[in-house]
């Protein structure tokens, strides 16, 4: 029973990782905790909530929420942290933006789609039961896309020349004008991805659970602590640290009660950055 | 021919001028060195010819076209020009392959002969080929030396301009390292190169110049007279 | 009518308080404390339990939250004082939000989502006990903007000034930075304990949904649009706020939109959201730039 | 005054530090020259226990005293002073604020305010103040914000509040870095005339032969040749690792 609870955990929380991802790669490249990330992952719910209930089919208003955000995204970059970063603003100017962003976005969606939290309508069957707890083909597909993006990612910034100017910009901004890399094409790309990942977090959450305002902030805190346990900016630790804590979220789940999971993540975010900083699944002397 | 000139040169950190009247021009062919001790302005006058601080008065030409004001980005997209700056000379977080593979990013040449130049780098060190997918941070003092010099050939540019070459290397490194900047300049290209090693740079350069408190002190081209170890250590000791 | 007035202005007192702190936090300290809401929530609900469900007296129990603050504070900051603003932003923020969850779910303590009432003035003995309630939370107030006064005239202004600014110098010349900024943060966290502990009796109520992220949300943005660095500013920020636009919205009748009271109180954060965005870009510093003092 | 033994410092795998047993502050002023990247800055840092320089090994000690693993702000206090290489003011205070925050020493306690104000310690230390401040001709400036000097200007006031922190030894790190004319003679001066021992890095080797009194020659890390300057100066291998024969 507990075994099998922990499976369907990784099923209806793991596209988390996903959104942790695209935190991350943000962070990696402008240095940017970005707090309206939450909206990243509300906003294009809507989308999806909108496109279903408007007669469009559960997939391809899938696929379309998450370009949508995506270009949203890069939009908002343009027009809100662009012009800052440039500037040499402070972190904390950074911060305090994003957060203001945060709240204007998710109040908007608030006024148009007032009321109680809402249902993505999709049709679902039970593919398979083990021990009571049933498994839905929707949950299969999640869990395999998961994994399917992750390993997506880590083709795109080893194998490809996007990925690898990409890591080449988080290195040194200069280097890249030396080389004559255009850091503002890879800044677009990243939120580009920034904004689908967050999509896919978003709609799968919202389709497993139900849909309000503050779907995003209610899980960014649990974001947070699995971008900054696994070291902020590192992918990898993202991934690692993502999987390990939505199976301890679970776990707790299972054995007390739903808050618990998020003291849970604060207990880890607030031991990390006391003990180690740099993640815990840093060594000493690496970057 | 005059690849680069530079002409009245005011430059320097935010309201700190750091170069005081600089003029001089590089001719086509061989090695060019600008020389003196740590703090004198060499890497500071690169960094003013490719609009990377501040310019206060003065005008700077690459190829016979006036560089000044023009994003950094630009000036290295539209000439064919190499930079290995004295920090950042490469990525820390990618690969000895990928360092060098950007490096050519934005060049015109085809794949094809971007891989033979490849092949020549890694000819030229077989230590980087050992060590190919090797994170360039983890690689030791030479080999990052190595790299960064592979990485300035990987246009092969017309023009490389190198910030102290030799920094940090083992001396049975550095004779390798400047033989290296000889044997590039058969080739064709030109190499301005800064170094702290003023006696040893003399030998492989054609003219050379000599910067002092940012100022230039000593132009080869210009003077009759010959440069002496003498002349060198009454300047600077 | 009147007695709106005097709730309002009390309420605004409490507000103001809050402000101050984060005034002395973020304005000259440069730390950057989001889980007011959290500190709120707990000097709150010390009242809430020790005065209603206990019977012991208010005053005790506005100490007990203010201990408690001052411990939880110290346990958070300590070991983020010498960490970057960033990782202090992050754990406050979730620190605000865990408070809350943690008063939904701890039920047998804070009774949960229904909360805890009626929790009644301490002064209600008294004939104008309205009066004097806003009387004691506006002296409390006045003290705390002497003070801030005060700090900001003092060496030990300068010395915050100088943590802000630049700790590295600060460290060179013999200023022990992380001590300054875990003084300040436990300070703070104290006393906006206290502004949580007088809130509640005005409210009458306490239950976990009137501490949510927008407590800390508000008090940060009337604190940029007055001025960070002004002991005043976070007070004139408020003032515009809630006189400037809270108000517009409630009484402006646009009878276009049905329900159009509901979606405004949305939107009004979305202007606030934006008003935020705006002054980081073109006014950092606030209305009040807090030079001359 | 300050003893290292065999002190070193890693960077990853990187030896940033490797020194057997130097004295500093033996004499009046003294030189450390070496090419870029020898560890000239991050031998003082580390004296200084910034941040991420904590030594991995070996011992620091002042006039007897273990300073490894002492927190920045104490061993400031003791009177080892720097005035760092990156131009360090703080923008928003004046630069009379800057000095006086210096020369004070401001409990970090919250009754302070109520104790002492600006006005009262100004008085304790006027004199003081306004001689470094005429010393370093900054009189005129006194009221300007930090963040409006001109970077030779923030240098003075770099050197100035380091004076001000009454050092029994001062780290100077390019001390003349952009500073030219005028602003340049008065550090000189100030450098030759100090009632304390001066540890120097600089670049400018005229500076170095003409004001130093003793100079370590750094490289790699290491301490590689020390002596008195004229020694230095003609020792062939110096001469060798310094002009590249």
């Amino acid at each position: 029973m507990f075994i099998e609870s922990l499976l369907q955990g990784l099923m209806v929380t793991g596209p988390l990782v996903i959104g942790a991802i695209g935190f991350t790669l943000v962070f990696k490249l402008d240095r940017v905790m970005n707090i309206a990330y939450a909206e990243f992952m509300t906003i294009p719910a809507y989308f999806l909530y909108v496109l279903t209930t408007s007669g469009l089919d559960f997939i391809p208003a899938f696929i379309l929420s998450m370009l949508a955000m995506g270009a949203l995204a890069v939009v908002l970059y343009w027009i809100f942290f662009d012009g800052l970063i440039k500037k040499g603003a402070s972190i904390v100017t950074l911060i305090i933006t994003s957060v203001g962003l945060s709240f204007a976005l998710r109040y908007f969606f608030g006024a148009i789609f007032t009321g109680a939290g809402r249902g993505i309508p999709v049709s679902t069957q039970t593919l398979f039961t083990i021990e009571r707890v049933s498994y839905t083909d929707l949950q299969v597909a999640a869990l395999v896309c998961t994994f399917l993006i992750m390993f997506a990612t880590h083709f795109l910034l080893t194998r490809t020349k996007m990925g690898r100017e990409i890591r080449a910009v988080a290195d040194s901004r200069s280097l890249c004008a030396i080389d004559g890399i255009s850091a503002p094409r890879v800044d677009s790309f990243v939120w580009l991805i920034a904004g689908i990942f967050g999509g896919f977090a978003g709609c799968l959450l919202a389709t497993f659970g139900s849909l309000n305002p503050n779907l995003g902030w209610n899980t960014i805190i649990f974001l947070v602590a699995i971008v900054v346990s696994g070291g902020l900016g590192n992918v990898y630790g993202a991934m690692v640290m993502g999987i390990i804590l939505v199976e301890v979220q679970t776990a707790v789940t299972f054995f007390t009660s739903f808050e618990y999971g998020n003291i849970v993540a604060f207990a880890v975010l607030i031991l990390t950055v006391a003990l180690k900083p740099k993640g815990i699944l840093s060594r000493r002397g690496k970057a | 021919m005059k690849i680069l000139e530079v002409k009245g040169l005011h430059a320097g950190y935010g309201t700190a001028e750091v170069l005081h009247d600089m003029s001089f021009d590089i001719k086509s062919g061989g090695v060019t060195s600008i020389l003196g001790p740590n703090g004198a302005g060499k890497s500071t006058t690169f960094k003013a010819i490719f609009q990377l601080l501040n310019i206060y008065k003065g005008k700077v030409y690459l190829f016979g076209d006036d560089i000044t004001g023009m994003a950094t980005k630009d000036i290295f997209n539209k000439y064919n020009v190499s930079y290995v700056p004295q920090e950042d000379k490469f990525y820390p977080n990618l690969t000895v392959d990928e360092n060098l593979e950007t490096a050519a990013l934005r060049t015109k040449k085809t794949k094809e002969k971007t891989k033979d130049t490849l092949k020549e780098v890694y000819d030229l060190f077989p230590r980087l080929l050992e060590r190919k997918n090797q994170i360039a941070h983890t690689l030791s003092g030479g080999e990052k030396q190595m790299l960064a010099v592979g990485r300035g050939l990987m246009k092969s540019p017309d023009l490389l301009i190198y910030d102290e070459p030799t920094g940090g290397l083992a001396p049975v490194i550095v004779n390798i390292v400047f033989d290296i900047m000889k044997e590039i300049t058969k080739k064709g290209t030109t190499v301005f190169l800064a170094e702290e090693k003023i006696g040893q740079s003399m030998k492989i350069s054609k003219e050379v110049l000599l910067v002092k408190n940012g100022e230039i002190v000593f132009d080869s081209s210009k003077s009759k007279q010959k440069l002496t170890m003498k002349k060198v250590k009454s300047i600077y000791m | 009518m009147i007695d709106y007035i005097i709730y309002a202005i009390t309420i605004a007192c409490v507000y103001a308080i809050m402000g101050i702190m984060l005034h002395l936090q973020f304005g000259l300290c440069g730390v950057l404390n989001f889980g007011t809401a959290g500190y709120f929530a707990i000097g709150a609900y010390s009242v809430a339990i020790l005065t209603t469900l206990m019977g012991y007296p208010f005053i005790v129990s506005v100490l007990v939250g203010a201990i408690l603050c001052a411990i939880v504070g110290f346990l958070i900051g300590k070991p983020l004082s010498h960490l970057s603003p960033d990782f202090l932003f992050i754990v406050t923020l979730a620190f605000g939000e865990i408070v809350r969850q943690l008063a939904t779910s701890e039920a047998w303590l804070t009774n949960g989502v229904a909360g805890i009432y009626p929790i009644s003035n301490p002064l209600k003995f008294l004939p104008f006990y309205d009066i004097a309630y806003l009387f004691i939370v506006a002296l409390i107030c006045g003290a705390l903007i002497f003070y801030s006064i005060k700090v900001r005239a003092s060496p030990f202004g300068k010395l915050l000034i100088g943590v802000r600014d630049n700790p590295l110098i600060s460290e060179y010349i013999g200023k022990d930075v992380a001590k300054a900024r875990l003084t300040i943060f436990i300070f703070g966290s104290m006393i906006i304990g206290v502004a949580g502990s007088l809130y509640a009796p005005l409210l009458g109520m306490v239950n976990p949904a009137q501490f949510g992220p927008l407590v800390a949300f508000v008090a940060f943005i009337s604190l940029m649009v007055g001025g960070k660095e002004s002991p005043f500013g976070s007070i004139l920020g408020s003032i515009i706020l809630v006189f400037g636009i809270i108000y517009i919205f409630d009484f402006l009748p646009i009878p276009i939109i049905q329900d159009y009271k509901l979606v405004f109180s949305s939107v009004r954060f979305v202007v606030f959201g934006a008003i935020l965005i705006l002054f980081l870009r073109f006014r950092p510093k606030g209305l009040l730039k807090g030079a001359a003092l | 005054m300050i003893l290292m033994e065999g002190v070193k410092k890693f960077f990853g795998g990187l030896k940033a530090l490797d020194i057997d047993r130097i004295e500093l502050g033996t004499h009046h002023v003294e030189g450390i020259i070496g090419p870029n990247g020898a560890g000239k800055s991050t031998l003082i840092k580390a004296i200084l226990n910034v941040d991420e320089y904590e030594v991995n090994s070996g011992k620091i000690t002042y006039q007897g005293k273990n300073l490894v693993g002492k927190k920045t702000w104490k061993i400031a206090r003791q009177g080892i002073v720097c005035s760092p290489q990156a131009i360090q003011e703080i923008p928003s205070l004046t630069v009379e604020e800057n000095l006086y925050l210096a020369v004070n020493k401001i409990p970090e306690k919250l009754t302070d305010p109520f104790l002492r104000t600006s006005e009262m310690v100004k008085k304790e230390s006027e004199k003081k103040v306004e001689e470094v401040m005429h010393m370093f001709s900054l009189d005129k400036k006194c009221d300007c914000a930090g963040c409006d000097l001109s970077t030779p200007e923030k240098r003075l006031l770099n050197t100035a509040r380091a004076l001000l922190m009454n050092p029994k030894i001062l780290f100077l790190d390019e001390p003349l870095a952009g500073v030219r004319g005028k602003e340049r003679e008065v550090m000189q001066k100030f450098i030759k005339k100090a009632p304390f021992p001066i540890v120097l890095i600089e670049h400018s080797p005229d500076v170095i032969w003409n004001t130093c009194d003793y100079v370590f020659f750094m490289m790699a890390g290491s301490i590689k040749i020390h002596g008195t300057v004229n020694a230095v100066r003609k020792n062939k291998e110096v001469i060798k690792q310094y002009l590249g024969v």
